[in-house]
């Protein structure tokens, strides 16, 4: 079946956003493997504000499908600027909606755009952990 | 953007002068071959003109040419009528694992129905071995099929031999040539085949056209029941003007047009192995077919990179999971023994009478910018 | 010598604008809908087109159109599909003595794959009748095929109160709509069609395309495997330029093309019944195709007729004895309780969109002539 | 199957030589039936010459197909003015022949003429017998 991708789901896989590494961040996130076909790294830059954790910045590696790129890119996109539990809480599903929809068949490339967030989260819940416990 | 098509394993393009042969079998000379009058007539003379000129093509001396929709039904006509023809005599069938789908699924339903399928392995490069299948062949095996040419990539399989042993065991031999034909030179005699499977659409003729050359006294059911068309072998209203412009597409196919796709396909090979970390699959010179090159880039997916051509106007294909409804990546580049990771990364390219040098040079350029693109883009680039 | 075309039933010219709007996917938009590419792209968007343009005709809102190589191929898998897939739920199928040929072949086979085939009778004008139906219905009924309208006669059976029936039974209803569709208008949810089969070169367009209707949930087994194209339906490259060009003949057929049809044939049959000794089979009025008129006239061979008829330039048909393979008069003509002898004698006009009341005068005059100079050879006469 | 029949035999279907009946005939030969969709019926003149008896004029009528037609033509013209032992030996395969050929589905419907011809002969020789015994 050719795969019908939207415009902007094109669009994110031509110009993808927050592509790139950042140099000593805050905390990362990998999922996926080379097997599978799917695999992406997340990093974070956290900063506090007004008590609460929030993205500064983000970037992204990934190796995958269209899908799995145009996913990432929008994922950062949309987590950029929010707290560590508002992007924890977006899933999958939230990120095709924003792009408008996927193939069927491609929606199980959209999930692991949100585990790479939630994983670099966690990265960077266990080492703030770990800080505060080592203080 | 000028377009470029490298995708001619997986359809052609109707040739100008196929359609204008096809044409007066719409408007004109429109007639049912089955009917009475002159324009049943009409319908048939063309008809049977077509299939002596195609069935001269590959010596079919003592076979019929039985016209159908298609590769695969073609395909699934071998297999399911030659086993269920056959199946007093045995119900063991031996094929291999790097066949089209309509071959594999075929012979998977052939399982459910109580028939034993042996699948063969290949090579590294996609190679039957002859002592595997001659080692395979049981008392109770009544077919074995075995591709001319691998449609991914592109290894050309020893028929001669392959069918010479059949027939010293009693088993019939279908090959399955729908990437090969008039690519490659087949003999039904001198080659042993029973059964052959050919189409049109991947040789500038029409799609939905294709046929099962059958040696004549070998007993197979049809898969189309009915009105008793194609010497009571396949059923349904014949597609004349399709035959028709099948025959031409035929007749249309010169040496000097296999051989520009050779030389695309070596220039296209030599330019892409100078990438780094790429290889090629399949085998290289005479065993290959000549409009197939197939190669693998590590760290790249193959979805991402087709689509990242198609937007430079460039068309190829890949056997990336990605890519597929299975999800699974290529079952011929995992028999090969690729790893899950390499059969990702995998892109095929097929040339064409039409390709040019200009156009090669454009698509190594592109595919260059390309991998280097994704490979940055990757957390293992 | 003008030459007057009334085998519309047989099949049908191909109308200058369908080959027009079916040209740029042969030679432009020739892509495979299975590439990822954008010729693939294209393909796909033109088929889903053509898809959703045919089905809206038939109020298919619950079912999926599924592409095939045409009628016979789109009667043998819903048969085969469907007693293959419900075989746990029973072994038993009702269909008619009246359907065509690859209705009837499709269920020999099937019973002696180990399924019950009851064969209804009809009457003298060809109707299944619906008690007859209900009757035949058992527990391990798991499928009843009854066509729309014959394709001899020209009858159209009742196959709104016939699905009704079956639905109330819970068997799956088929029908084989190659004759009326688009002539007649069917609905496939107020008819309680579960699968329908349709084809293009009985309206104006291409031979080798036809489709099933699938009501969504129905349980089928492909017929032929292969790589899952057609929702995994009907495997095979898709006829992409085949199936635009059905879509466009089935939007080009408009009521004043039936209208005339009808006209035409009731000129026909007016004038065909002044001659001494004939008679209409099948029935008359709102019943009978629009474009059928099928005749009996005593004391004469209808291949002879139709070959007479045929240096007179006009193309008809027979259900002659003479002119089939198996030298066996029609079991349509049969079944309605025609002796052999009157079958021998029986000729089919079909009239077309094109048919003018000139062709239709020189026809008649042409009949009666030779149907006086047959009898006048014949020791009958 | 679209029958090819060739240029002789739709000649003679055309044409039909010898075609329509002899008022009192010498004999009659009546062979087929309206079931089977073929039958034929041969009416003969015989004229002693020589000691021989000689098939001055033969007719015919015939219900059947263009074979039928064509090769009860073609017979009456092969048999006239040859004895009635001659016209006795021509067999179905005879006929074929002279038309060039006709489609292998075809073959049978050679057969009734040359049957036709063997019945009127028979009837000849029956009525004949009978005079002689007769007188
Ligand atoms: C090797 C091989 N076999 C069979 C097929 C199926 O043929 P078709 O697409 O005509 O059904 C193809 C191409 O699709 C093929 O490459
Ligand atoms: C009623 C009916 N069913 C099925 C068919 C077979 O269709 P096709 O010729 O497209 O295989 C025909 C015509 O040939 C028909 O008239």
């Amino acid at each position: 079946m050719a795969m019908q991708y939207n415009e902007k789901v094109m669009e994110h896989f031509r110009h993808p956003r927050n592509m790139g590494v950042i140099e000593n961040p805050d905390a990362v996130g990998f999922v996926g493997n080379k097997t599978c076909g799917d695999a992406m790294k997340i990093f974070l830059r956290v900063e506090k504000r007004n008590g609460k954790n929030i993205i500064k910045d983000i970037k992204f590696q990934t190796y995958g499908c269209v899908s799995a790129i145009a996913t990432t890119s929008i994922t950062t996109e949309m987590v950029k600027g929010k707290t560590l539990d508002e992007a924890y809480n977006i899933g999958r599903a939230d990120a095709a909606r924003e792009l408008g929809g996927l193939p069927p068949i491609k929606m199980h490339c959209s999930n692991l755009a949100s585990e790479a967030i939630q994983a670099a989260i966690d990265d960077y819940r266990k080492k703030h952990k770990n800080i505060k416990e080592n203080v | 953007m000028e377009r470029i098509y490298l995708d001619n394993a997986a359809t052609t393009r109707v040739d100008a002068e196929v359609l204008k042969a096809m044409e007066p079998y719409f408007t004109d000379d429109f007639g049912n071959m089955a009917s009475l009058h002159a324009w049943g007539r009409e319908a048939e003379t063309a008809a049977d003109k077509a299939r002596r000129e195609i069935t001269k093509k590959v010596n079919g001396k003592e076979h019929r040419l039985v016209f159908t929709s298609g590769g695969t039904e073609s395909n699934n006509f071998a297999l399911k009528g030659i086993a269920f023809a056959n199946r007093e005599k045995g119900r063991h069938i031996i094929t291999t694992k790097i066949e089209h789908d309509c071959v594999l699924n075929a012979s998977r339903w052939l399982e459910k129905r109580g028939f034993d399928v042996t699948y063969l392995p290949v090579d590294r490069e996609g190679f039957v071995s002859p002592d595997d299948f001659a080692g395979a062949i049981r008392k109770d095996t009544i077919l074995a099929s075995v591709m001319h040419a691998n449609n991914e990539i592109g290894t050309i399989e020893p028929v001669r031999e392959l069918g010479k042993i059949a027939h010293e065991h009693d088993v019939l031999f279908h090959t399955d040539a729908c990437q090969s034909f008039t690519k490659v030179p087949i003999d039904l005699r001198k080659d042993s085949i029973d059964l052959m499977t050919v189409n049109s659409h991947k040789i500038y003729g029409p799609k939905g056209v294709g046929g099962l050359f059958i040696r004549q006294g070998v007993r197979i059911e049809p898969l189309l029941h009915g009105g008793g068309q194609e010497f009571g072998y396949r059923s349904g209203t014949v597609n004349v003007a399709g035959i028709v412009g099948f025959a031409k597409a035929v007749d249309m196919m010169k040496e000097k047009h296999i051989r520009n796709m050779e030389k695309m396909r070596d220039l296209l090979i030599e330019g892409a192995l100078e990438i780094d970390k790429s290889w090629l699959n399949g085998p290289r010179g005479e065993k290959r077919l000549p409009n197939n090159a197939h190669f693998g880039f590590e760290h790249i997916e193959g979805e991402a990179l087709i689509i990242h051509l198609d937007l430079k106007g460039i068309a190829a294909s890949t056997g990336s999971a990605c890519s597929s409804k299975s999800l699974e990546p290529s079952h011929v580049l995992t028999a090969i023994g690729l790893r899950p990771e390499q059969a990702h990364g995998s892109v095929r390219f097929s040339t064409g009478k039409e390709t040019t040098k200009e156009q090669i040079e454009y698509t190594l350029e592109a595919l260059r910018e390309s991998v280097e693109t994704l490979r940055k883009m990757s957390p293992f680039g």
